[in-house]
């Protein structure tokens, strides 16, 4: 009962929140929305059992990430009232009910799992983060090493496009004005 | 009134669906991207779900991968935005249709 | 119960692991360089990038050395998978990735390669690939997949300029999209059969002979939609045409082959399991797919302007051609989607070259684009031996025999034949005529139009180096003399086909 | 050498052109001359030594290629190639010896060098791959003449006529696969050689489809009506030696693949479709010389003219038998001279008026009585005069015909009226009457370089038209053993009834001879 | 012999291709005398060779060379000198002789004297081939070559416009012909199996008469168009625009003969179709009456002539026709003769007049050209029929032989024809020669012919009064190859009856013409005199309307139709359809590239809708797997 509830409550809370995130225009209603959103649902995954999934979640998302747009938010002064123009909205009302009505009938319908057996079986719900390691470290270690050099070509792709290099593209400018900036640039460096 | 995975499937699709409608209907583009990050995190939902009905933790593994990609993609994406507005002061889709046909 | 690890380290094959490392390791290689001693030459990170794959390219033939004498291997906890597909496709993803480095060193300077970064995040990428084939984890998939996705994201908006980011956003944002129609695809394959490794889903598939085929399918339509996007099939072609002509067209021309060759094997490792099994709508759909990619893509690429529009619509055309092979699912046609891309590698890289080497810092006022069609009006008089290598180049796009496509286009076309698909072979046929026409086009204005004043012939070689032009030799040289080598490759690509078992 | 000559033949003339970019710009006609006069020379040597009795492949040469899927490279020269080979080396030789002011002079010269290995190759080819592979190939030199150098409208020529010809050339692709598949399901190998595809028999339904996909890949070529309008266009707007080369020898690649591919291979088939292929025959022979009446341009009514003698030419290859087959073949070579000849002509005066319109001219026998008598000779070789070449061919070929069909020979036979017609109106137009123009008063006759190219021809048309035995001997030779082939694969009783058995011991199918090597 | 059997073959070609070579270059006498002194040579040769056959009955059979040999097809160059063909050789020869040295003369002041002479002795040879060949390829191969030597030459004076027309008319309607005649030749292959005559005829009794009578059928409607019988006859009278040198040779004596001499040559054929004989014949009897209708009323000299030709070829073809071959080949030859001498009469006149060709605008000629008159005069005496120059020997003999095989229909008209021919030959000599001096009005200042021209028509002179005389030599000699029928009419008195009383309906109808147009009445028609303004005048001055026919519903329609194809059907619907398929794809491409409207919000909505529309169709195909059962049910109980 507790976990219909929880459930129930959850669930419109994601889904209020989302709405919001999607609908407003105002963006820090949205951005808010967006994170209030993202911490109801690592309340799903403690309902569920995945701790370690939802520990990551907060963290992660509602920290880093949420962090991280708001960073961008201001940057982008975008705290004002966003003005959009919509085109056709019954091509996105239509499109979009269309499919969560076909997925929602699917989905409602019986899905076979009885002989689904696990490859990793969770025994303990109480110790899901060791699990979670283990199974991290052992299966998904090539993916988790992998993951982690995804980072870092996120980080190094972060740095490069939002760092000072990029402000003079040198791809537009001819020689002489390339050899004008090295100029400057060698200068700078003496300077300093 | 138990709770079945169907519930959570059905949640979960509900979201993406909400996540699509966010898709297609946001012109700025970091809320364009937040409507990308609800995707994610709606699909994350099942993954959980069915990893803890069928007791298995591959879902759960899935999910904590999907959630490492939304940060990175995060990361790229800012750095987008972040070039472009410096160049054109806005990030609204709409300015960005120099190429066509 | 967790219990400590008891693992040898001979079961888990690291070997399978080898060929990733090294670019990764080359990356870190590089970006220390660069922490050591800032400002270098970017021909120093061309080198080392060359040298870098150079090595994963020699390790990947003892992998392929290896596979031959022991067949599939598995590897680390049985994610790493290296079959022959995964080994072809390797060397498709290296090869192409070795021909385009040395597009670097142009004679203009362009913004990307003044970063060493740029050759990190190009190796990251080129270990993405390799880990999205060497495996039929759909997690890591999906990890290997980002991280190249990432990568290439970047590099399309290092260009820096306006139309370079577009591309990038474009790309990106709709590559967010596709991450979440993969994430949610795989979850219903994992809802159904509670696994993300393919061979599983579909033991598991078949052991309850396809009970839900309604879910299966949405899954399989998910799935479907993100490799769609990658493969640019229509309507998730979307992309295509504006990041190739935002992006540089070396870059274009490696985006033509690499990522899709990688997209490709995916597809192959997905779909063909479905339809072997019988899904008849997965047949369906595809044949649906292949046949309007292939001809919307070619009607669309008879209307452009812009000579690496038209291209680019020009490989989505092929990409649907080729993906006739994962529907047809037989070992010919899955070798000829090998043989095939081995040779379009060749010839597009190819031909995105000529244009990159052609490419102009500030346009002229009769040019509406890069490289519009006006701009190689007369060619032949002004650059004759740059004019006759871009027309073989078309020519061997076109299907012209004896060049190198005319070949893959044949054993594909053959394919189509012997699986049955009789009238598919008849459209593929004469979609190529329909191709004909527009980079017929390209020649035309080569070759049969007055130059335009002040089109010297200089501007056709205006970012010509030395390492521009022996890739633009070795392409060339690759496109005429393909039917040299295409019975050892025929040979080579059929027996990895075969030996994994598609 | 002699086990490698018909390499030689067609790769020479491409390796000259090759080295032709180095020779300089003031030289290169001459260089060209000696180049396809070698060639020519070359080509007759293979007449010389080629052995009129044998029915079978000679000079056969085999390189794998693709040996995996069965694809290699294999030449051969029987009665039915070598005549069309040499008149291939011979039109380009008086081509590009009559070559007139021409810019860029070198392209062009480099070009028809390809264009000939090309020509060369696809009829000396006796892989379908490889035959496909020069098929497709002679598709670019011609196009980089007619789009390069031809008339106000050349772009669209061009295209039209590239895109048109690799379009049907495609489904001939498909249909040349699906041929090897069966071969290979039946043999358990692959195999693109045709006299391997000689040996299979085929179920009369598979016939039929692959019939009409190499159908499609042939008609057009020919070209055969309705798919021939790409040929006016490519006609009256190539140079004088495009439309030359397309005509003599180009549009033979399409003949020659019927009785190459389409009869031997599928003799059921080739029954079945006989008369609806008459029936298209037959409104190319009257239709399109109604047309050709209808025409302003001297070149055109030529341009026509030889889609309507194309309709002889396959009417004679569906005659399914000996007399027929035989005089559709001579009648190739006689059309490609008499047609070669007559864009000569047309091109000798354009040269000098720029124009092409008949109304332009009118009396120029007055002021061009040489020019005036040649043209004569070939409008009567063109309209069957016997003993002029066209006649010998018409003749075996609607006498051919006649075996198979009466009322379809008496419609054909038109051609005869219908031909006359239009030639004798467009030259009377042309030559009669008294000059009325200005600038036609003092036009100069054919010249000297000319004459050249002109007097040859003439003399052959004459020459070959009283004593054809030479090509008609060997010709024969092979005709016959591809009917008993027919006859002796052919299924169905009609097929059996219709393609007549030859007596004689016949031996088509050796086993290259290269091997050995 | 067969020394001489080439000479008379070969000559004329040298002499032609001698001419050839003063093609291009100024008029030269010797580019007429070489050719003529060869055709001399070639006449010297047939008469050695006539002498031969005559004297052994011995024939020469020659094969030079293969020809055309593909499949079981075997043609050779084979010539052969027999009763008949020698004969006919005979008349080419001299005939030809005869109008190359008059030609030398008349061809004078033509500054294309050369190029005729070369024509000229090149038709000979064609004649000569058509006539020597022994099968019936090489026959068709002279049958063109005097095809193409009559275009050159009715076209010679080709700065005409009406020359040029006529030479074109003239070929394709021979080309129409020929189509028969090689339809024809391709039944007599694939049912004997040969060309050669010798064993095609052999072969011919065993086969079924249907395929014989289809052979006679298609080989005698080649022989229409050469010998321009009805409905092919327009072009005869047109060809008339030649120079008159040819029309004597060309279109009175040699090629349109050709027609008849084909007949006569498959004998053996229409020997086993009678009915097909009498199809010929009734033809033949037709197009005797026809033109000499025609030519009744005719004002141009030499298409009266013309078509007094037709109007004795009719006569030919009667007499082969009805199975009396040796009577055809003999009237053929007689009126070689004085058809001949009458045609170069004619020219003489034209060059006196300055080609004035209508004889009511001359008159009284006779003063100032005696020899002439006195040629033109005996030479239409011969033609009326008279005893006892040739003209009676040969159509007395055409005319018994309608009698004895009792077509009385077609003897009725035969006679007639008689009547009318005398009255026309007549009416022309009256005119020409008698009455007033009409000339004057016109400034003209005729003056008789060169010398040496009147010596030349002198032979011909000679035997079309004496060709008679061989009558019973020729049978003799052609009777070992042809039908030796001979033709009596039983009861004596019936014969001089009808001889006698033929001669007098002759004469009668010569006296009519004289007294008709010798009157000093006799005025040129302006068109206002009533009988010109009469139905039967002016059906006849039109030729019945036929070319006036010809040339609106055939011709016209040809030319319209072919501008029909040309801009409607071939570029306006095959062209079209052509460019049209190219369109669409073009046109899709131009309509749909809006789709990539460069805008990413649409590219998004791109993706989302094919994915929608995918998943939409998988759920159908999911819910029609899952409730199949159901479906079929609930259909099957609709009925369906």
């Amino acid at each position: 009962m507790f976990e219909a509830i929880a459930f129930y409550l959850f669930a419109f809370l994601t889904i209020t929140m989302f709405y919001i995130a999607v609908t407003t225009s105002q963006a820090l209603y949205a951005l808010s929305a967006l994170a209030a959103g993202m911490i109801f649902i690592s309340a799903f995954f403690f309902i569920l059992g995945a701790d370690f999934l939802g520990a990551v979640q907060i963290v992660v998302y509602s920290g880093a990430v949420m962090a991280l747009y708001a960073f961008g938010m201001m940057f982008f002064d975008t705290t004002r009232e966003v003005k959009e123009k919509q085109g056709n909205k019954a091509i996105i009302i239509g499109l979009s009910t269309l499919a969560a009505l076909m997925v929602v009938v699917i989905v409602a319908a019986p899905i076979v799992g009885n002989n689904i057996e696990a490859l990793y079986p969770s025994v303990d719900a109480t110790k899901n983060v060791q699990e979670v390691g283990m199974v991290l470290f052992t299966k998904y270690l090539v993916p988790f090493e992998v993951a982690a050099v995804m980072l870092l070509v996120a980080m190094i792709a972060g740095i490069v496009l939002a760092g000072k290099k990029m402000d003079l593209s040198v791809t537009l400018m001819n020689e002489a004005e390339i050899m004008m900036m090295k100029e400057e640039d060698k200068n700078k460096k003496a300077h300093s | 009134m138990e709770i079945g995975l169907h519930h959570y499937l059905v949640l979960s699709t509900i979201l993406f669906a909400i996540g699509l409608v966010g898709v297609m209907r946001r012109k700025n583009l970091l809320m364009l991207f937040f409507a990308t990050e609800i995707l994610l995190n709606a699909v994350n939902i099942s993954f959980a779900a069915i990893s803890h009905y069928y007791g298995d933790l591959t879902g759960q593994m899935f999910a904590f991968f999907v959630i490492a990609i939304a940060a990175s993609e995060v990361a790229v994406g800012l750095g987008l935005l972040i070039v472009w507005h410096k160049k054109h002061n806005n990030i609204d889709l709409d300015n960005m249709s120099t190429m066509r046909g | 119960m967790v219990s400590p690890a008891n693992i040898s380290m001979e079961s888990l094959n690291l070997i399978t692991l080898v060929p990733m490392l090294i670019p990764i390791i080359g990356a870190l290689l590089i970006i220390i360089v660069d922490l050591f001693k800032s400002e270098q030459d970017r021909s120093l990170y061309v080198m080392l990038s060359l040298l870098i794959l150079g090595v994963d390219f020699v390790a990947l033939m003892d992998t392929a050395g290896v596979f031959s004498k022991n067949g599939t291997i598995m590897g680390v906890f049985d994610v790493m998978l290296i079959d022959g597909l995964a080994i072809l496709s390797q060397f498709i993803v290296v090869g192409a990735s070795m021909l385009f480095i040395p597009l670097a060193l142009t004679h203009k300077r362009f913004h990307e390669f003044t970063y060493p970064e740029f050759f990190a995040l190009f190796l990251f990428m080129i270990a993405g690939f390799q880990f999205m084939v060497a495996t039929d984890n759909l997690i890591l998939i999906f990890v290997g997949l980002e991280t190249a996705s990432l990568a290439l994201y970047t590099l399309i908006a290092m260009h820096n300029r306006d139309k370079s980011f577009e591309a990038a956003v474009k790309y990106f944002t709709m590559g967010a999209l596709a991450a979440g129609f993969f994430s949610f695809g795989s979850m219903v394959f994992y809802a159904l059969t509670g696994s993300v490794e393919i061979n599983q889903i579909a033991a598991v598939l078949e052991a309850n002979n396809y009970a839900d085929i309604g879910f299966v399918l949405v899954g399989v339509v998910f799935l479907l939609a993100s490799f769609g996007f990658k493969l640019s099939m229509v309507p998730f072609h979307t992309w295509t045409p504006d990041v190739y002509e935002g992006s540089s067209a070396a870059l274009a021309g490696y985006m033509s082959i690499v990522p899709k060759i990688a997209a490709f094997v995916v597809a192959m490792r997905i779909f063909e399991f479905l339809i072997h099994s019988g899904v008849v709508w997965l047949e369906v759909i595809l044949y649906a797919s292949v046949v309007i990619t292939m001809t919307m893509a070619n009607v669309w690429a008879l209307v452009q302007t812009d000579v690496k529009r038209m291209l680019a619509y020009s490989s989505i055309s092929h990409a649907g051609f080729v993906m006739a092979a994962i529907l047809i699912g037989t070992t010919q046609s899955n070798s000829a989607l090998f043989f095939y891309w081995v040779l379009f590698s060749f010839t597009n890289l190819g031909s995105f070259s000529m244009l990159w080497i052609s490419r102009q810092k500030n346009l002229p006022a009769h040019q509406q684009s890069d490289h519009s069609y006006n701009k190689f009006a007369g060619m032949i008089k002004t650059a004759p031996v740059a004019a006759t290598i871009m027309a073989l180049f078309m020519l061997s796009l076109a299907g012209l025999p004896p060049f190198a496509l005319f070949w893959g286009k044949m054993y594909m076309i053959s394919s189509a034949v012997t699986g049955g698909y009789t009238v598919l072979a008849l459209i593929m046929a004469l979609n190529s005529a329909i191709a004909g026409y527009y980079y017929l086009k390209l020649i035309v204005y080569m070759f049969m139009k007055e130059p335009i004043v002040e089109n010297g012939g200089h501007v056709y070689s205006a970012n010509a180096t030395l390492s521009l032009k022996t890739i633009i030799g070795i392409a060339a040289i690759g496109t005429i003399f393909a039917f040299v080598a295409v019975n050892q490759l025929l040979e080579f690509i059929t027996a990895f086909v075969y030996n994994s078992g598609y | 050498m002699l086990d490698h000559i018909l390499s030689i033949l067609i790769f020479f003339p491409a390796l000259a052109g090759v080295l032709g970019f180095v020779v300089n710009k003031n030289s290169i006609r001459s260089y060209g001359v000696a180049v396809a006069t070698i060639e020519f020379v070359l080509a007759l040597w293979l007449w010389f030594v080629f052995d009129s009795n044998v029915s079978g492949m000679q000079f056969m040469e085999q390189i794998a290629l693709i040996p995996t899927f069965g694809i290699n490279y294999i030449v051969g020269v029987d009665g039915i190639s070598l005549f069309i080979i040499i008149l291939a080396a011979f039109f380009t030789m008086i081509g590009i010896a009559s070559l007139g002011e021409t810019k860029d002079i070198k392209n062009m010269i480099i070009t028809l060098l390809f264009l000939q290995m090309t020509m060369v190759g696809v009829f000396a080819a006796l892989d379908a791959i490889v035959f496909y592979l020069f098929w497709e190939l002679s598709l670019v030199p011609m196009l980089y003449i007619i789009g390069a150098w031809g008339g106000p409208l050349r772009i669209y020529a061009s295209v039209k006529f590239f895109l048109y010809t690799f379009a049907g050339s495609l489904v001939m692709l498909v249909g040349m696969l699906f041929m090897a598949y069966f071969y290979y399901q039946a043999t358990g190998e692959w195999s693109f050689a045709i006299l391997d595809w000689y040996r299979l028999i085929l179920p009369e339904s598979f016939q039929l489809w692959l019939f009409v996909a190499f159908f499609m890949g042939f008609a057009i070529k020919v070209p055969m009506f309705p798919f021939h309008t790409w040929l006016p266009y490519a006609h009256g707007q190539a140079p004088t030696i495009g439309s030359v080369i397309l005509a003599a020898i180009l549009l033979k690649m399409g003949t020659y693949a019927f009785i190459r591919f389409s009869l031997p291979l599928f003799p059921d088939a080739s029954v079945y479709f006989m008369y609806p292929i008459a029936v298209l025959a037959i409104i190319m022979i009257i239709y399109t010389a109604m047309v050709a009446y209808a025409q302003k341009d001297v070149k055109q009514v030529v341009a026509y003219s030889s889609v309507s003698h194309m309709g002889v030419i396959i009417l004679g290859t569906f005659a399914l038998n000996v007399e027929g087959i035989t005089g559709s073949i001579f009648l190739m070579i006689a059309h490609g001279v008499v047609s070669g000849a007559l864009f000569l002509l047309v091109g000798v005066i354009y040269d000098r008026r720029h124009t092409k319109y008949m109304s332009e001219f009118g009396g120029l026998a007055h002021v061009m009585p040489r020019y005036a008598t040649i043209f004569g000779v070939m409008l009567m070789a063109s309209v069957g005069l016997p003993l002029t070449i066209n006649f010998v061919g018409e003749f075996l070929s609607l006498l051919g015909f006649y075996k198979q069909s009466h009322i379809l020979t008496l419609l054909a036979g038109t051609a005869i009226i219908v031909g006359a017609i239009y030639m004798l109106a467009a030259y009377k137009k042309m030559f009669f009457g008294v000059v009325t123009k200005e600038e036609n008063k003092h036009l100069k006759d054919v010249n000297k370089r000319e004459l050249l190219a002109l007097i040859p021809l003439t003399i052959i048309t004459i020459w070959l038209g009283i004593y054809p035995k030479p090509l008609l001997g060997p010709i024969n030779t092979s005709v016959e053993a591809v009917v008993s082939l027919m006859h002796e694969k052919s299924l169905s009783e009609e097929a059996k009834q219709r393609i007549p058995s030859v007596a004689k011991d016949m031996a088509l199918i050796t086993k290259p001879t290269g091997e050995a090597h | 012999m067969e020394l001489f059997l080439y000479t008379a073959l070969f000559a004329p070609l040298a002499g032609s291709l001698f001419a050839a070579l003063f093609g291009a270059s100024k008029k030269t006498k010797i580019a007429g005398i070489v050719p003529s002194a060869l055709l001399g040579l070639s006449l010297l040769s047939s008469t050695v060779l006539l002498i031969l056959v005559f004297m052994t009955g011995r024939t020469i059979h020659v094969e030079m060379m293969t020809w055309m040999a593909a499949g079981d097809l075997y043609i050779p160059f084979g010539f052969v000198v027999d009763q008949v063909s020698v004969v006919m050789m005979m008349v080419v020869t001299l005939v030809s002789t005869v109008v190359h040295v008059y030609a030398i003369g008349y061809m004078d002041h033509d500054k294309g004297f050369n190029r005729f002479f070369s024509y000229l002795s090149a038709f000979v040879f064609s004649m000569l081939i058509l006539v020597m060949s022994d099968n019936f390829a090489g026959l068709f191969i002279g049958w063109e070559g005097v095809g193409l030597c009559s275009w050159l030459l009715i076209g010679f004076w080709y700065h005409k416009e009406s020359a040029s027309w006529a030479a074109n008319e003239a070929f394709i309607m021979n080309r129409i012909a020929d189509l028969g005649m090689l339809i024809g030749i391709f039944l007599v292959y694939w049912n004997t199996g040969t060309l050669q005559y010798k064993e095609a005829f052999a072969a011919m009794p065993s086969l079924d008469t249907a395929i014989l009578t289809w052979m006679g059928i298609f080989l005698f409607i080649g022989a229409m168009g050469k010998s321009a019988q009805f409905p092919l006859h327009t072009w005869l009278a047109d060809a008339m625009e030649g120079p008159t040198p040819v029309s004597a040779l060309i279109h009175a004596a040699t090629m349109v003969t050709a027609g008849v001499y084909l007949v006569v040559r498959a004998n053996p054929l229409y020997s086993l179709i009678p009915h097909v004989g009498l199809f010929i014949a009734s033809l033949g009897a037709f197009v005797a009456l026809f033109a000499a209708s025609m030519a009744l009323v005719n004002r141009d000299m030499k298409r009266v002539i013309a078509y007094s030709t037709l109007s004795q070829l009719g006569y030919m073809f009667a007499a082969a026709g009805l199975g009396a071959y040796w009577v055809a080949l003999f009237h053929l030859m007689a009126h070689a003769f004085f058809k001949a001498l009458l045609f170069l009469g004619a020219g003489n006149v034209m060059h006196a007049m300055h080609d004035e060709l209508d004889p009511f605008k001359m008159g009284g000629l006779s003063k100032v050209m005696k020899g002439t008159f006195v040629m033109m005069t005996i030479a239409s005496v011969a033609l009326a029929g008279i005893f006892p120059l040739a003209g009676f020997f040969s159509k007395d003999l055409i005319l018994e032989v309608a009698f004895v095989e009792h077509h009385f229909i077609i003897y009725t008209v035969l006679l007639l024809t008689a009547g009318l021919t005398a009255f026309y030959s007549f009416r022309l000599v009256a005119l020409i020669f008698h009455g007033e001096d009409r000339y004057k009005h016109f400034g003209i200042h005729p003056h008789e012919a060169y010398k040496f021209m009147l010596v030349a028509m002198s032979p011909l002179l000679v035997l079309a009064v004496i060709a008679g005389a061989f009558k019973m030599g020729y049978f003799g000699m052609v009777t070992e190859l042809l039908p030796a029928t001979e033709y009596h009419v039983h009861s004596a008195a019936t014969y001089w009856i009808m001889t006698i009383g033929t001669q007098l309906f002759v004469m009668g109808a010569i006296a009519y013409a004289y007294k008709k147009y010798t009157s000093k009445d006799i005025k040129v028609p302006d068109g206002t005199s009533k009988m010109e303004n009469s139905f039967g005048y002016k059906l006849l001055i039109n030729q019945y309307y036929i070319p006036y026919f010809y040339e609106n519903y055939i011709v016209k329609a040809y030319r319209e139709l072919s501008e029909v194809f040309w801009t409607k059907i071939d570029q306006k619907v095959v062209d079209a359809t052509v460019d049209g398929i190219a369109n669409i794809f073009y046109q899709t491409g131009e309509k749909t590239r809006v789709m990539q409207s460069g805008n990413l919000s649409t590219m998004l909505k791109w993706m989302v809708a094919g994915t929608v529309a995918l998943l939409s169709l998988a759920v159908a195909f999911g819910l029609a797997a899952r409730y199949s059962v159901e479906i079929k049910t609930f259909l099957s109980g609709l009925g369906v």
